[in-house]
């Protein structure tokens, strides 16, 4: 059995999937949901890496690269706002979260 | 050897970047007691940004590699969105003061937002969507939780930048799909290598990426973050988020939509015709029972995005020029409504309840007359600026034979308006139980002026705005 | 003459007036006597502008008069104003009527003055110009604006139930009119123009989209005029409503459903209109019999007087449909002259309100005894609205129901019982209100008729003899437009049987 | 047909395998060795700058002292506190060996003298020396001591303040070479050691590497006024002395990464007789034995920093200055056309 | 197996080796050593005194700073490097291209700097 690029596209799927499946589903703590995002950025990575070299284009893995940088950046700014929400609430479960209910 | 592409297409976004990172320096050289003079500089640099723009010479040009372009359709946009982000920053100048959250660093992030914004709007490839996109979402995020001391924004804050983080993600997936199958980032590329169908990779691409700019449009079923950042940041930021994102995202939408997948409507017609329809109906209904005007206007938002994503839906230059029309418009009635809102003061606290404005006819008529103009401009009442807008979006539904779609939008909109005509129910026929503080800011009441002589002067001189627009959409139809 | 933008003078006029309203600073007392005066010479002075378009009138000819054309938004949507036989009178009417609304809230407004007297004045601008668009874009923007005035006039200066009479009136009204946007566009598209007059060539839309075009428009006028069932909104408007917006509504809104039937539904969707007349005549005839029999159960007297113009705008609808001469002829003055004397009731009602402040029947009676000036003028207006020989409504009616005859024999019969009906009423009302004994205190206590309000009243008396005795000048003016309108009827109707008969 | 399968599996597999694995004993048991006498030096030198005696009583000159503590730590009981999470507890010796280990993959340790001769070495041994912050971090998690949580903290913070300094020296090394092999980056300091033209780069990243490996004068997460023995607090036994065998490794490791970016790695200083009899082996390890001893003689003479000093060192002073330094390096390079070309 | 992957072979083969090495080294005691915890013994060092709550719950926001800090730069690195390695064939527009990247870096150094962000006590 070969590894194909079916084979790259269906673990990036399901790394996806679980990564929004762990925004959706967890209900303890915010970090798990940070987590989550940078597991589907991952997937993403996975996809585009694959592409790149099935399609023999460098541009996928450039973009992989941006991909992580801003994902990089994004946690940063993440973390931060975390941060500055703990202090003011003392918490980071996520079902405190409802101080606006929608 | 690499030649050094041409930068004159790029040059507002140039100074924009450039002057933004100036002005930190500036700023953070100044201290915080600086932030008056950087806001006012800020406002200096997006209207000298404006006449940039304003000055590229006509048709498109493409550079950076054929990453980034510069068209008469991205021009309009821009100008949308640097004023919108102009109006922002004078809105915010009595709030922050008064909210002691006076840093320097707000309009600083405005600036790089927009440029971020401006990127969107030019992007020519999945990359330099991507990057534009998140420049602006990045410093959203932080805008959002601005007022760090306050539980409410840091949970807008934290909210917005977990559903921000996921649509990028989901926008990325589908971006990556794309490349995969389409074999290439850029736009035009993409749409030669379709020749007019797509794939079932492809067609997946299509929905992730649709998705995720759904959810930055804030379009249902991707809406759960609007009425909770709106509500729980700080208002001058909503007041941004409410226009100049949403005209950057907008934008980009139809772009990324239209430019590489303009030939396979068929196959994103029908996501864009049920997002829209869900839109309409959601923004019409959930408003209905809000009491927060902050969480109102997040529904109305939501409300318009639908009208606007008919003229997508249509996928014509008709449907285009409609969503220009619709966004410009869209822009002074948002900037002049939250011009009203961040009057809304009593005893010495910013207050939010719709009830508050009770009598406002008789202690503010000045005030009281212009919100009720953006309130029946919003509801899209004739001779308004805001029927214009519907007008030539369901103009172009009707061209593009969307006749369902267009009944469903004439009859939410009077749904919606009921709404709209709630709170002037509330200024002119209410009595106040504790009127607003007087005076209103000279900021504000000059904001709320302008945008109101627009929205409720419009009808007599339309052409020239509608001229523009119809160029501009004609740029992404060559 | 067509030198002078006629038409536009007397579309603006009132705005003038309104922006030196607007820019009356002071305090408030001087403030509400100069808006009540500018408010009242600029009525006036349009009233008086207006009658040169009547003296200027080529009544020969059915083509559009006064006619100016401007660049407004581009892309075959015009500023295109112009009046025809049809229109005129309206516009007359209008601006006949503005100054005694002004004359009638000269007390009855005491609080916001200043934002009263601009509402009417916008109001003015905006019926006049629905009136004279020749664009239909612009009559759009006209006709729905139009909302936002009076949705202020009922909601601020209105009765208990302001807040949720405005609301079903505003929601109503802009529901009924979004389709005609929709439909609007669709011509738009289809004819490449919004230009009424090349849009009223006909044979421009197919059979099938005429059937839905005439439909979304039928929504919007039927809502207006209003038909039954959708009638609903106008008696609680009109009962909430301020005396002067009553009349408003009752003498001028009502008729542009009427005069959307003439101008677009008729000529424009000859063949739906051909199709949809029965259903048009069974709403009529519904109409005139059902508000007949409400209205006499009626224990306020606007809400009798509301449910008495649903009646009679049936009867208006019945001739437009019947689509011949006297039917349609008949229609158009039946709308003139229930402008005025509807406008007349509502002043009279207005003239005990003020005084007594309700309009509950039974609290009325014997006013004959110490209001004989008033006891006359308002049996004249009863006297005109049942439609007896000598006034003006009685030369509408009549021609509706000749038209409807010919069209139809049983609605013409049902109809008559509406006649029949309407003296019921009116005179019960009349009965109740002014004969029997004055016992109440408060009652004795009303005095009758001021100089100011037989003022507004003596011309309004002199219009509804004229128009019952001495009607030709106004058909007249009218004739060549209708004969017109129905000669390109039956060209259609040829046209279009001529077209079923190739495709069989 | 089995006997071709057996011979496929054989030359294809187990052969290869088996040659790969003698190569990693080769390395590690050396390695392992070393570390061991390392602690011993350590000992010795320390005793002799302060004019003592240091351990000399098991074996001769106490030669097998390694083994007896090694024994001793076996024979001792792992303690696992209460609170502490077991799993991770244990783990976290063990990553912070393992990475130790298997940075020394890459490293080559004469000309072709590697297990894995990757062309992206340099990024490999940056990525390995990364996630050595991961067996610190989770160390101080799963004890759930207060000392042990705090000490992890800092010394996680340094150690990744002091890389991004070291990566940027690295990138100047980069510059001058061209290529991501660490065999490539010798052979190209043939003419002259990087030490010499990129001497402040040279200490900043021997600086670092002391930084990065906890050492003095850098040793705040253990220090024990402070906070007794940092993120160790609680470890016992061989738990502890997989932590202490992790540290020494890095450090010969980091001495190893030295001479490979600025010592010309086996290269002999001079490529003249009598230099270039002796073979390239013997220089590296000549020249990791020079950088240890630096190591220890820095431990016993320099005095400990603040924390915020340290802090302040690493990112105010190195990553200004080194940031500077690429930039110089590579316009200068660029300037005089002396950037390799082609690969 | 191609050849790319047939060069990371002995870094596996290195890395499961290490795996077993430590596992053997950390169970070792074990099995060789006796074992007789007490409460007193497995409670943690609190220097004499009992320990009390959970000991992970704050701690000081700086440490959130320096990995964000870090985040940020040693992404930086990750620019560099292939810049570093091909700067010869990009040339100067490559360089400059870096210079402009390194000059926004360093703008938002600074602005660290000056807000304190690099401020330890």
């Amino acid at each position: 059995m070969t590894i194909g690029l079916g084979h790259y596209l269906t673990v990036a799927a399901i790394l996806f999937t679980l990564g929004i499946l762990g925004i959706f589903l967890n209900r303890k703590n915010v970090i798990v949901i940070l987590m989550s995002i940078e597991l589907m950025l991952l997937a993403v990575n996975i996809n585009l890496v694959a592409f790149s070299t099935h399609l023999n284009d460098l541009v996928g893995q450039i973009f992989a690269l941006f991909v992580l940088t801003v994902a990089a950046g994004e946690a940063a700014i993440g973390l931060a706002i975390l941060v500055v929400y703990f202090r003011n609430r003392g918490t980071i479960a996520v079902e405190d979260i409802n101080m606006m209910k929608g | 050897m690499v030649t050094l592409p041409a930068l004159a297409p790029a040059y507002p976004e140039l100074w924009l970047a450039l002057s933004a990172m100036a002005l930190l320096m500036f700023g953070v050289f100044r201290g915080d007691g600086s932030t008056r003079m950087v806001s006012w500089l800020a406002v200096l640099v997006l209207l000298i940004a404006v006449a940039l723009v304003a000055m590229q010479p006509a048709g498109s040009v493409l550079t950076f590699g054929g990453l980034f372009v510069s068209d008469g359709f991205g021009r309009f946009a821009k100008v949308l969105i640097l004023l919108g982000s102009a109006f922002s920053i004078i809105l915010s100048l009595g709030y922050n003061r008064y909210e002691r959250m006076e840093r320097f660093e707000y309009p600083v992030l405005i600036l790089l937002a927009s440029t971020g914004m401006m990127m969107m709007v030019s992007a020519n490839d999945l990359i330099a969507l991507y990057l534009g996109l998140e420049l602006q979402s990045l410093s959203l995020y932080v805008l959002a939780a601005f007022k760090r001391d306050s539980g409410r924004a840091t949970e807008a804050g934290l909210k917005y930048f977990v559903l921000g983080a996921l649509s990028s993600g989901m926008l990325l997936y589908g971006a990556s799909m794309i490349y995969g199958f389409a074999g290439s980032t850029s736009f035009t590329q993409i749409a030669v290598a379709l020749g007019g169908q797509a794939s079932i990779g492809l067609v997946v691409g299509i929905v992730f990426l649709s998705a995720g700019l759904a959810f930055k449009v804030s379009a249902v079923p991707f809406h759960m973050w609007t009425p909770d950042v709106y509500e729980g940041a700080p208002t001058p930021v909503t007041a941004f988020f409410a226009v100049a994102p949403k005209i950057a995202a907008m934008a980009l939408f139809v772009r990324a939509i239209l430019t590489p997948f303009g030939e396979v409507a068929h196959e994103w017609q029908q996501i864009i015709i049920v997002v829209s329809t869900l839109s309409m109906l959601l923004g019409a209904f959930a408003a209905i029972a809000q009491t927060n005007i902050k969480r109102l206007m997040a529904y109305s938002s939501i409300g318009h995005v639908g009208y606007a994503l008919i003229g997508l839906a249509a996928g014509t230059e008709e449907g285009v020029r409609g969503i220009l029309i619709y966004l410009a418009i869209y822009l002074a009635m948002n900037v002049g409504t939250f011009a009203c809102i961040l009057c809304m003061r009593q005893k010495d606290q910013m207050v939010e309840g719709v009830s508050d404005l009770a009598g406002l006819a008789k202690t503010h008529p000045g005030m009281a007359l212009l919100l009720a103009g953006f309130m029946f401009s919003l509801a899209g009442v004739p001779p308004l600026a805001g029927f214009f807008g519907k007008f030539y979006i369901f103009m172009s539904a009707i061209n593009a034979g969307l006749y369902t779609l267009a009944v469903i939008g004439v009859l939410s909109s009077v749904v919606g308006a009921y709404y709209y005509l709630r709170i002037v129910k509330i200024m002119y026929f209410d009595e106040a139980s504790e009127p607003l503080a007087k005076p209103v800011r000279g900021e504000l009441g000059a904001v709320m002026t302008v945008t109101g002589l627009f929205t409720m002067l419009f009808f007599i001189w339309p052409a020239p705005l509608l001229s523009m627009a119809a160029t501009a959409a004609r740029s992404l139809f060559p | 003459m067509s030198s002078m933008p006629l038409l536009s003078i007397v579309t603006f006029l009132p705005l003038v007036g309104a922006a030196f309203i607007f820019l009356a600073r002071g305090p408030e007392e001087i403030v509400a006597r100069n808006a009540r005066s500018v408010a009242l010479w600029t009525t006036t002075i349009t009233f008086l502008v207006s009658l040169l378009i009547w003296l200027n009138f080529d009544n020969s000819t059915a083509t559009f008069q006064f006619v100016e054309k401007g660049e407004w938004i581009g892309a075959g949507i015009n500023y295109h104003m112009g009046v025809d036989g049809i229109s005129m009178l309206f516009v007359i009417l209008t601006t006949f009527l503005m100054p005694f609304c002004i004359l009638a809230s000269w007390e009855a407004i005491e609080h916001r003055v200043k934002e009263y007297m601009i509402a009417f004045l916008v109001m003015e601008t905006l019926m006049v110009g629905v009136f004279c668009a020749l664009d239909l874009v612009l009559f759009y923007l006209l006709f729905e604006a139009g909302l936002i005035p009076m949705f202020l006039i009922i909601g601020i200066w209105g009765g208990k139930r302001r807040i949720y009479a405005s609301f079903k009136f505003f929601l109503y009204t802009l529901l009924g009119s979004v389709l005609l946007l929709l439909a609007l566009l669709y011509m738009y598209f289809t004819a490449g123009t919004t230009d009424i007059p090349s849009l009223m060539k006909t044979g421009l839309f197919s059979a099938q989209a005429q059937t839905w075009l005439w439909l979304a428009f039928f929504a919007s006028f039927a809502v207006k005029m209003p038909m039954w069932p959708v009638h609903t909104w106008l008696p609680d408007a009109h009962v909430e409503a301020p005396t002067a917006g009553s009349v408003i509504l009752a003498a001028v809104l009502l008729k542009m459903g009427g005069y959307g039937f003439l101008r677009f539904s008729l000529p424009m969707f000859p063949i739906a209109s051909e199709y949809f007349a029965p259903f048009v005549f069974a709403l009529s005839v519904i109409a005139i019999v059902y508000a007949s029999i409400v209205a006499l159960v009626q224990e306020d007297m606007k809400k009798l007087i509301a449910y008495s113009s649903v009646a009679h705008m049936g009867f208006v609808t019945m001739g437009i449909f019947a689509l011949n001469t006297q039917g349609i002829e008949g229609a158009i003055f039946q709308m003139l002259s229930h402008g005025i004397i509807s406008g007349a009731l509502f002043l009279c009602v207005g003239v005990v309100y003020d005084r007594l402040h309700t309009r509950e029947i039974a609290r009325y009676g014997g006013l004959a005894n110490n209001m004989p000036k008033y006891a006359v003028i308002f049996m004249l207006f009863t006297m005109a609205n049942v439609g007896l020989p000598g006034t003006g409504g009685f030369v509408g009616e009549l021609l509706t129901l000749v038209g409807a005859f010919q069209a139809n024999t049983w609605v013409a019969l049902i109809a008559t019982s509406g006649v029949i009906f309407a003296a019921a009423y009116a005179l019960y009302l009349y009965r109740r209100v002014v004969f029997g004994e004055l016992t109440k205190a408060d009652l004795k206590a009303m005095t009758d008729l001021s100089p100011r309000e037989i003022a507004i009243f003596a011309p309004l008396v002199i219009m509804t003899l004229w128009m019952g005795i001495y009607p030709a000048p106004f058909f007249d003016v009218m004739a060549a437009s209708v004969k017109h309108l129905l000669d390109q009827h039956q060209t259609a109707m040829a046209a279009a049987k001529a077209m079923a008969t190739a495709a069989r | 047909m089995t006997e071709s399968l057996w011979q496929t599996l054989w030359t294809g597999y187990v052969f290869p395998g088996g040659l790969i694995l003698a190569h990693i004993l080769m390395l590690t048991v050396p390695l392992l060795i070393a570390v061991a006498y390392l602690t011993l030096m350590e000992r010795k030198v320390l005793a002799a700058m302060s004019l003592r005696m240091g351990p000399n009583v098991v074996g001769a000159f106490g030669l097998l002292q390694p083994f007896a503590d090694a024994a001793k730590l076996i024979f001792k009981e792992t303690i696992i506190p209460s609170g502490a999470n077991k799993f991770l507890f244990i783990a976290a010796p063990c990553i912070t060996f393992i990475l130790a280990l298997i940075a020394w993959a890459v490293i080559p340790v004469a000309d072709g003298w590697v297990i894995a001769n990757i062309n992206v070495g340099v990024l490999y041994l940056f990525a390995i020396s990364s996630l050595g912050v991961y067996g610190i971090i989770i160390a101080g998690w799963s004890s759930n001591s207060r000392y042990a949580f705090l000490g992890a903290l800092r010394s996680s913070a340094q150690m990744v303040s002091y890389e991004v300094s070291m990566g940027l020296v690295i990138i100047t090394v980069l510059l001058c070479v061209g290529s991501l092999n660490l065999s490539a980056i010798v052979n190209a300091q043939k003419t002259v050691w990087f030490a010499l033209p990129l001497f402040p780069m040279f200490i900043v990243f021997f600086i670092s590497a002391l930084a990065e490996t906890n050492r003095h004068p850098f040793d705040l997460p253990e220090a024990e006024a402070e906070l007794v023995a940092g993120y160790q607090v609680e470890y016992s036994s061989m738990a502890f002395a997989l932590f202490f065998l992790g540290e020494y490794a890095n450090m010969i490791l980091m001495s190893g990464m030295t001479t490979i970016l600025f010592l010309g790695g086996w290269l002999p200083p001079f490529d003249v007789a009598p230099f270039n009899w002796i073979p390239g082996i013997v220089w590296f390890c000549l020249k990791i034995f020079v950088l240890l001893f630096v190591f220890i003689w820095v431990r016993a003479t320099v005095p400990r920093y603040r924390y915020d000093q340290l802090m302040r060192l690493g990112w105010k002073v190195f990553l200004p200055f080194s940031l500077l330094w690429v930039v110089l390096t590579a316009g200068f390079l660029l300037a005089f056309d002396l950037l390799p070309k082609g690969v | 197996m191609d050849a790319l992957l047939r060069e990371y072979l002995p870094i596996l083969l290195f890395l499961g080796l290490a795996i077993v090495l430590a596992a053997v080294l950390a169970l070792l005691p074990f099995v060789a050593a006796k074992r007789a915890p007490d409460p007193e013994k497995n409670s943690t060092y609190e220097c004499g005194f009992e320990p009390f709550g959970d000991s992970r719950k704050q701690f000081d926001v700086r440490f959130y700073l320096v990995a964000i800090l870090f985040i940020i730069f040693d992404l930086e690195v990750a620019f560099l490097f292939p810049w570093a390695i091909s700067l010869g064939e990009i040339g100067v527009y490559g360089f400059w291209s870096m210079m402009i990247f390194l000059g926004i870096l360093t703008i938002g150094f600074i602005y660290e700097w000056k807000k304190g962000a690099l401020e330890w006590e």
